[in-house]
């Protein structure tokens, strides 16, 4: 109904490989764009963007890249965080160590690091595969955190091995209010969305995705597979390298290894998992996900449990919010096991079946 | 030399305990295809649960005797975790038949986090005792061949001997029963092995309790050392190297997998460590793994990896 | 057909994959105690998932069964488990093999064994008659089933099912990959079943001129819709199944070279 | 009536809720006994909880959260040295005063740079300086520390690395080995550390633990032989969580005590313990009131009611007060003895005198050891010693103030 | 007949011998491939064919012998090579890309073909779009040819067999190869759907020219499309000739073909 095609041709084939050849989708894209430029700064306020918009936005970019990896070039990993921690800390020795080096020149350089480091981690998956891989990955997870802990010169020889940085500048605007850093964040990462998108769509996407569903067969038509895994382990690192380094300088402002540990991977794979493989738009459904839903959970409970006059104790909070959210993810896996974006993609064809059922 | 003595041992001793959670990931990858996050859950929830019945029991029924409450606490912690892995067939499992890998693994870590929750929820969140009686004390050994002699921990001792004990008993149920062999095919097709009859529920569940039970082992002898609380879960980290070394498939591999990433990172940590402002250990474990990997991409044991058209 | 012998009865059913893809609109279908009955059709047109919603197996492949009823003996069995059903006798043979990739042959074959209770002996027999069926099973027994090849894995999966003892084979497309010798055999050995050991049969088949051979009925399937059915005799006689499905036009066999290339396909229902 | 906001960062589950739940218990359990007394001059104080887990993003996010809730947070109480640093650069932004009683950065004890940040009544590097003192008394002297060796077991986090600098100073002026053996997060995992020991065998083993690391060192050294009177823990490894199961092997372990120790008869337990507990008001077990972590909770809660106290002095009695007039309120702390016994405190602690230039406000410790069922001080008071300490915070609060380009507040600004 | 003119040697394989362990797959097999034909190889179950054919596009390597292609020599020969030589395939236990939709499926066999590097085809706009339109051009050609239109935008893992056997052709068409392989392209149809395939490769055959080696069980397809047969026996050459003279050879129709045909 609200999709009713009926009346629209495509005349061309670029037509058809638009981006979003529906012109319905394409418009509530660009609305949803528009009124995230426009619309949310007039509507929220510091805490939604602080604590919510930016890192959802930021660790939507971070699941981009893991989906890059995992969804479409079916490589499991559990090593995301380290790639974030190579981008952050080598965003902040470019930072600090090269005069003048603007901000956005540094976390772009990070990276680019963190890729380089991406392939270097990456080589075993020629040989190895699977879960066998995922674990493997750990590898350079534990070796980093390791590293960034104690490798004095990453970290400008803090005693604490704590490092910050100051607020950055773009060409003269300084990024400091929450306003300011989500709409940096959001100009990020709508151009890297769109890339990704670009990306998997052109054939550098169809050998990930070939290689992802059948290897042999990927190679029996002339990909190889050293050149697709590792250019999916280089763009998957270069996106967790970016996302990384505005983590640490835009969100955080003073970090620590820990804040690219080993949870942060597994959130990162959750997010992929959760919200959808293989699909872009899953990145920001799993984000939204996995941010939002234990704040909302622990703000919601006692009130919930106010409702029924008890008075939930804050540890039980913090047990049942982990609860729910076990269950939610089994819940939502069970329902749809390929994802949000997937649920959403049938709820999609509903409607434009809709109102018949078939 | 007598130093790296005691290294070395004290290396095969962790290791024998990696082997013994690693066991429990085994078990289930072999036997459903499902790699087992929730694993170092079930450690703790089953540790938890011990530790607070111990405590419990005796205070119900006015008794005074540490045997008896153990034994008491046991049985009962064996019967909640076989409700465990009654419910995980009958609430997850059962509406996943035929998933991929990663949806599978991605459920197992959904309820990691709901027996996180729950087993803090009704045992709570403190450090609690698990007192099996395990001597703490070391012991000199060879003090006549070696200077100072070798410093053994009895407990550790102890330890490795009851996860041999379990592994044989495992690598029997899984050679000598036909159950054995129902297992591995429903790993390798979930909908293979039910057009031929093979119930998934009874199979699943009879392997979730298997590991179930691994894993209260595993949470006691780990909680005697370590006391039961949360960090409990994060013992499985330190098993993954060592599935992966062994075979995910393989119960021996998770021995022998055991044993060499124990030495292995204690020997680093004890001697590469100084010199590179220790911590090593954990990333030289998994580094280990992974060398290993490049040669054999299935592990020591694993069954071969099947790729052809 | 009497209602008295009827083992399998298939109500009017609907299928849906997915919540939203419709493939079944509404297949009836019965198959008599002892018969062999014949499913065909063309790519698509549903034969398989009819075969997957009476063994149960929809579920695992998102699909679901939303109207009509199944019933084996006069009992629903929609809802039983294909284990429950196994027990009952009725075993699929799924298309497109799905053997044990890791276990070797004769341990895949033994898995067929699974829910039978009497006795080692008897599942030892049994496992001779397979091999005796099959000998180059017997030859490869101790290989890995995903090493062995295409033809050797379509018997492995149904001799698999025979292990099982079964009253009712549900056979999803037996002859893909073999070889026209073991076509031959494995329809021989369907025959031979179910006149010695009087198992019943459901049948999907590409190979339509064998099928018809071989059974005594014949249900033609379009698009999710039962378009003709009827003695196996008489549709191998009717004019449409023999153009159609078995390639013969006007009495003689066409040769391959000579398809035309503009669309012949007659459809019976859009 | 007025309110005054306290956001409370705490920890009940994970691999700290051990530790982190009798502090919170006591945190909270005082500010309920202040309403039971009647408030600050007539004020309430509201609090509201947010659980960190220990981990500094999520407690970055629940200061966030909280900050601006009920009119504005009073002053947060990050319980993590790793959260304050993160919080260290955010709070000067938002004007709200930083309290880490016995945690946080040691340098931040200088407030002309660091105006937020309170590390009242003790820091790290005073604890690891009286600890040093305390082998010297036992060896007979400085001198008599040549040539010894000091193992260092800390937690691989900015909290455990905290020490290391004053150790390593302290190591050149008198000719000891510090030896460093750093634990990953969560701690259990110290098999290899203490074969090190065992082989280096260092005179005296400081643990800077926390949460189950603590528990798993000790046994650990039980496990190897090593000899529990030989080590010291800082403040945060000398609580009852920390050797209550490992039970008799904990026997002669010692810590440093943040001046008290578990304090079941002290007055204001006695007094918590009639008005909350009794009328089922209380926080957490029954039991654990008392116990030294509840105690550092109260202590930093009463720490901080105080200093709203002082603020009300000069900003208005019975006036819900700001941020900004809290931080004045923090920087002019004077809790004499008398004012001490009249809050219940009397024997707990000495007292507190802190001022705009110095955030800590006194820095006297002693040690207490485990005799397998309680904690008892073994040891007289020492005081950091000024001469050590004070270069040391200037040089590097000097070179904090360089990187952010913050200039350093002089009496003069102090008088405003 | 059309106007093909059967060629030269194109593909001539040398004393190939290929083991897995104790099975011996092919033992010292010899034939030869001319330019333009039709070559089938039949044989029982597990005679070894498709091992042939992983044997001669690099999939498997043979511990003995050798294949020239084009007159070069290949002694290791792997996927790769083989792709860029201009060998397709298509495969006895469907192997497409299960993710993906048929378009894509078929796009992935225009792979070597496409140019731009990966900056470019992040911006898309550019020389990326002008080849992606360009290759779409070819592969709806191909779509076209095989009558498969109204599925291209359907994920392959849905399709019924045989809809996916179609697009395991299209895929390997869209290589624009010289030599096609092909597994066992007919299992699985039924008469109708089997003559379509045939009208395929023959179409293929005739009108870019391409060698075919054809793999397939149905004696009528084999007898009637190709214009010489390899026959294999558990690893052995036992026969090879036109179809008329194999159907003649009494060890084939006693290994194979059986009496009745
Ligand atoms: N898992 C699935 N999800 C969605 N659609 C499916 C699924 N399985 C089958 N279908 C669709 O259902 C229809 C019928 O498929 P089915 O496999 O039953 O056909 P078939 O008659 O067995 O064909 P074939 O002879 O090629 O095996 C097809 O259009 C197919 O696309
Ligand atoms: N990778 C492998 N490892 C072990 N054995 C193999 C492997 N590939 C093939 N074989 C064996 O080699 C023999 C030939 O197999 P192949 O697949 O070539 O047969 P085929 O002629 O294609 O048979 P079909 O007509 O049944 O497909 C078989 O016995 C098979 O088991
Ligand atoms: C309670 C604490 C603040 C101690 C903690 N280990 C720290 O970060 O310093
Ligand atoms: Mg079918
Ligand atoms: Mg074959």
């Amino acid at each position: 109904m609200f999709y009713r095609e009926n009346g629209q041709f495509k005349t061309s084939y670029q037509a058809d490989q638009q981006l979003f050849s529906i012109p319905q989708d394409r418009w509530a894209i660009l609305a949803i764009i528009a009124f995230a430029f426009f619309g949310i700064p007039m509507l929220v306020d510091e805490y939604m963007f602080r604590a919510i918009l930016v890192p959802f936005l930021i660790l939507s970019l971070a699941a981009l890249g893991v989906n890059i990896l995992v969804g479409y070039c079916g490589q499991i990993t559990l090593g995301a965080g380290a790639s974030m921690a190579v981008g952050a800390y080598a965003a902040y020795n470019f930072l600090i160590r090269v005069d003048g080096m603007p901000a956005l020149g540094a976390i772009l350089l990070g990276g680019l690091v963190a890729a380089a480091a991406g392939i270097v981690f990456g080589a075993p998956s020629l040989r190895v595969r699977g879960l066998y891989l995922a674990v493997a990955t750990l590898a350079a997870q534990f070796f980093w955190d390791w590293a960034f802990l104690r490798i004095k010169w990453f970290t400008n020889n803090a005693s604490s091995g704590s490092v910050s940085v100051a607020d950055i500048s773009l060409f003269g605007w300084t990024i400091d209010s929450p306003t300011d850093k989500y709409l940096f964040c959001l100009g990020v990462l709508v151009v890297f969305s769109l890339m990704a998108k670009n990306l998997v769509r052109g054939s550098i996407g169809r050998q990930w995705m070939a290689i992802r569903d059948m290897d042999v067969a990927a190679t029996v038509i002339g990909i190889r597979p050293m050149y697709a895994k590792l250019t999916a382990f280089a763009v998957s690192s270069f996106y967790l390298g970016v996302a990384g380094a505005l983590w640490g300088m835009i969100n955080l402002g003073s970090w620590e290894p820990a804040a690219f540990s080993i949870d942060r991977s597994f959130s990162l794979l959750f997010m992929v998992i959760i919200g959808g493989m293989g699909a872009i738009s899953g990145s920001f459904f799993g984000a939204a996900f996995i941010v939002i839903l234990p704040i909302f959970l622990n703000q919601m409970l006692p009130l919930i449990g106010g409702l029924f006059g008890l008075e939930v104790s804050i540890a039980l909070v913090s047990h049942v919010e982990i609860m729910v959210f076990g269950a939610l993810i089994v819940f939502f896996l069970i329902v749809e096991p390929h994802g949000i974006a997937r649920l959403w993609a049938t709820g999609r064809e509903k409607l434009r079946l809709w109102p018949f059922p078939h | 030399m007598s130093f790296f003595l005691e290294t070395l041992l004290g290396g095969l001793m962790s290791g024998m305990l990696y082997s013994l959670v690693a066991l429990g990931f085994v078990l289930i990858y072999k036997a459903s295809g499902v790699f087992n996050f929730a694993q170092g859950a079930m450690v703790l929830f089953a540790a938890l649960s011990m530790a607070r019945f111990s405590e419990w029991i005796p205070e119900w029924l006015g008794m005074d005797n540490l045997f008896m409450a153990n034994v008491l606490a046991f049985a009962v912690s064996v019967a909640i975790m076989f409700v465990v892995a009654w419910l995980i067939e009958r609430l997850v499992l059962r509406h996943l038949v035929n998933q991929e890998g990663a949806t599978l693994l991605m459920a197992t870590l959904g309820i990691a986090y709901f027996l996180d929750g729950v087993g803090q929820t009704v045992f709570g969140s403190d450090i609690y005792k698990i007192d099996v009686g395990m001597p703490k004390d070391p012991v000199m050994m060879l003090e006549s061949v070696f200077e100072g002699g070798i410093l053994i921990n009895k407990e550790d001792f102890v330890a490795a001997f009851i996860s041999a004990m379990l592994v044989l008993a495992l690598t029997i149920f899984f050679q000598k029963t036909a159950t054995g062999r129902a297992l591995r095919a429903v790993a390798d097709d979930h909908q293979a092995a039910q057009s031929i009859g093979i119930p998934l529920g009874r199979i699943w569940v009879i392997v979730w309790c298997v590991a179930g039970i691994t894993a209260l082992v595993a949470g006691i002898i780990w909680g005697s050392k370590l006391g039961a609380q949360f960090s409990l879960s994060t013992v499985a980290l330190r098993a993954l190297p060592v599935v992966i070394l062994g075979g995910l498939t393989s119960v021996p591999g998770a021995i022998l997998g055991g044993l060499i990433i124990g030495v292995g990172e204690k020997l680093s940590e004890v001697y590469l460590g100084p010199y590179v402002g220790g911590g090593i250990e954990i990333w030289f474990a998994y580094m280990l793994a992974l060398v290993f990997l490049l040669f054999r991409p299935q592990g020591l044991f694993g069954e071969k990896i099947i790729d052809r058209v | 057909m009497t209602t008295a012998n009827i083992l399998l009865n298939v109500n009017s059913i609907e299928v849906i994959y997915n919540h939203v893809i419709l493939v079944l609109k509404g297949v009836s279908l019965s198959v008599p105690q002892g018969s062999i009955v014949a499913l065909l059709g063309g790519n698509g047109a549903g034969k398989t998932t009819t075969l997957r919603a009476v063994s149960n197996l929809l579920h695992g492949e998102r699909g679901a069964v939303t109207k009509g009823s199944i019933e084996c003996r006069g009992e629903r069995i929609e809802a039983l488990t294909p284990a429950d059903l196994v027990k009952r006798g009725v075993v699929q043979v799924m298309e497109g093999r799905h053997c044990f990739g890791h276990l070797t042959i004769e341990e895949n074959l033994m898995t067929g064994s699974y829910t039978r209770t009497d006795g080692k002996a008897a599942v030892a027999q049994t496992l001779e008659k397979v091999y005796n069926y099959f000998p180059r099973l017997k030859t490869r027994r101790t290989s890995q089933a995903a090493y062995t090849s295409g033809g050797e894995q379509q018997m492995c999966a149904i001799g698999r099912a025979l292990m099982a003892n079964p009253t009712m084979v549900l056979l999803d497309e037996p002859s893909m990959g073999l070889a026209p010798q073991i076509v031959d055999e494995v329809f021989g050995i369907v025959k031979d079943l179910n006149q010695r050991e009087k198992v019943t049969f459901l049948l999907a088949e590409q190979n339509t001129n064998m099928a018809l051979r071989y059974a005594d009925f014949g249900y033609i399937l379009e698009n999710g819709r039962v378009v003709m059915e009827g003695a196996a005799a008489e549709l191998a006689n009717n004019e449409d199944v023999k153009e159609f499905y078995l390639g013969i036009s006007s009495g003689e066999r066409k040769s391959f070279r000579e398809a035309k290339h503009y669309r012949r396909r007659k459809r019976w229902l859009a | 009536a007025e309110e005054q906001f306290f956001p409370v960062l705490a920890y009940r589950t994970g691999a700290y809720a051990p530790n982190g739940t009798p502090w919170a218990n006591g945190f909270v359990d005082y500010m309920k006994l202040t309403n039971a007394r009647g408030g600050i001059n007539g004020v309430k104080m509201i609090w509201e909880e947010c659980e960190t887990g220990y981990a500094t993003d999520r407690g970055v996010e629940c200061y966030e959260r909280l900050k601006g809730k009920h009119g504005g947070a009073t002053a947060v109480q990050p319980l993590s040295t790793g959260i304050t640093f993160a919080l260290t650069e955010k709070a000067p932004v938002d004007k709200i005063p930083v309290i880490t009683a016995g945690y946080g950065r040691s340098e931040s004890q200088n407030g002309a740079v660091f105006g937020w940040n309170f590390p009242l009544v003790g820091t790290y590097w005073m604890g690891a300086d009286v600890l040093v003192q305390h082998i010297a008394k036992k060896e007979g002297g400085f001198d008599k520390l040549k040539g010894k060796k000091v193992a260092l077991v800390y937690h691989d986090s900015p909290y455990g690395k905290e020490p290391i600098a004053l150790l390593q100073e302290r190591a050149k002026m008198h000719g000891f080995d510090v030896q460093l053996l750093p634990v990953a997060h969560p701690g259990v995992e110290q098999k290899a550390t203490w074969l090190q020991i065992r082989q280096s065998k260092p005179d005296y083993v400081f643990l800077w633990g926390w949460g189950v690391m603590n528990a798993t060192s000790i046994k650990e050294a039980q496990a190897t032989g090593y000899p529990r009177e030989k080590m010291y823990g800082i403040w945060w490894a000398g609580a009852e969580p920390d050797v209550k199961d490992v039970g008799d092997g904990a026997k002669g372990y010692n810590a440093l005590a943040m001046q008290h120790g578990a304090e079941p008869n002290a007055k204001v337990i006695k007094e918590v313990l009639e008005k909350l507990h009794a009328k089922g008001q209380g926080t957490g077990p029954k039991e654990e009131v008392g116990q030294v972590l509840y105690m550092r909770g109260l202590i930093s809660s009463m720490l901080q009611v105080e200093a709203v106290r002082v603020a009300q002095s000069r900003y208005g009695k019975g006036k819900r007060i700001t941020g900004e007039q809290m931080r004045w309120g923090l920087e002019n702390i004077n809790l004499d003895q008398k004012s001490l016994d009249g809050l219940g405190f009397a024997g707990v602690m000495r007292p507190v005198q802190t001022s705009c230039l110095d955030h800590m406000g006194s820095a006297w410790a002693r040690i207490h050891t485990w005799d397998g069922k309680k904690w008892n001080f073994t040891s007289d008071w020492y005081q950091g010693d000024e001469k050590v300490l004070r270069p040391m915070v200037m040089l590097a609060s000097a070179k904090y103030a360089e990187e952010k380009k913050i200039k350093p507040r002089t009496p003069e600004d102090c008088k405003k | 007949m059309s106007g093909r003119k059967i060629g030269e040697v194109i593909l001539d394989l040398k004393n190939i011998s290929l083991s897995f362990g104790g099975v011996r797959a092919l033992q010292n097999i010899s034939f030869n491939v001319l330019e333009h034909e039709v070559r089938a190889i039949i044989g029982p179950n597990g005679a070894g064919k498709s091992s042939m054919l992983n044997v001669i596009n690099g999939v498997y390597r043979p511990q003995e012998g050798e294949i020239i292609l084009r007159g070069e020599h290949f002694a290791n020969m792997n996927s790769y090579k083989a792709a860029k030589a201009g060998l397709a395939r298509t495969f006895q236990n469907i192997a497409l890309f299960k993710g993906m939709s048929v378009l894509d499926n078929i796009m992935t066999g225009r792979n070597l073909k496409m140019q731009a590097n990966m900056l470019q085809q992040a911006i898309w706009w550019g020389p990326a779009q002008r080849e992606e339109l360009e290759h779409r051009a070819k592969v709806e050609e191909i779509i076209d040819f095989l009558e498969i239109q109204h599925i291209r935008k359907i994920p392959v893992g849905r399709l019924p067999y045989g809809l996916q056997k179609r697009v395991d052709l299209a895929r390997a068409l869209a290589m624009e190869p010289q030599i096609l392989l092909l597994d066992e392209p007919m299992a699985g149809m039924n008469v109708e759907e089997k003559q379509d395939m045939c009208r395929f490769i023959l179409d293929v055959n005739d009108q870019f020219g391409t060698t075919v080696v054809l793999i397939e069980h149905d004696m009528g397809v084999v007898m009637d499309i190709s214009d010489r047969v390899v026959v294999l026996d558990y690893g052995k050459k036992i026969g090879d000739g036109t179809p008329d003279e194999v159907r003649a050879n009494p060890d084939v129709i006693s290994a194979y073909l059986g009496a009745s045909h």
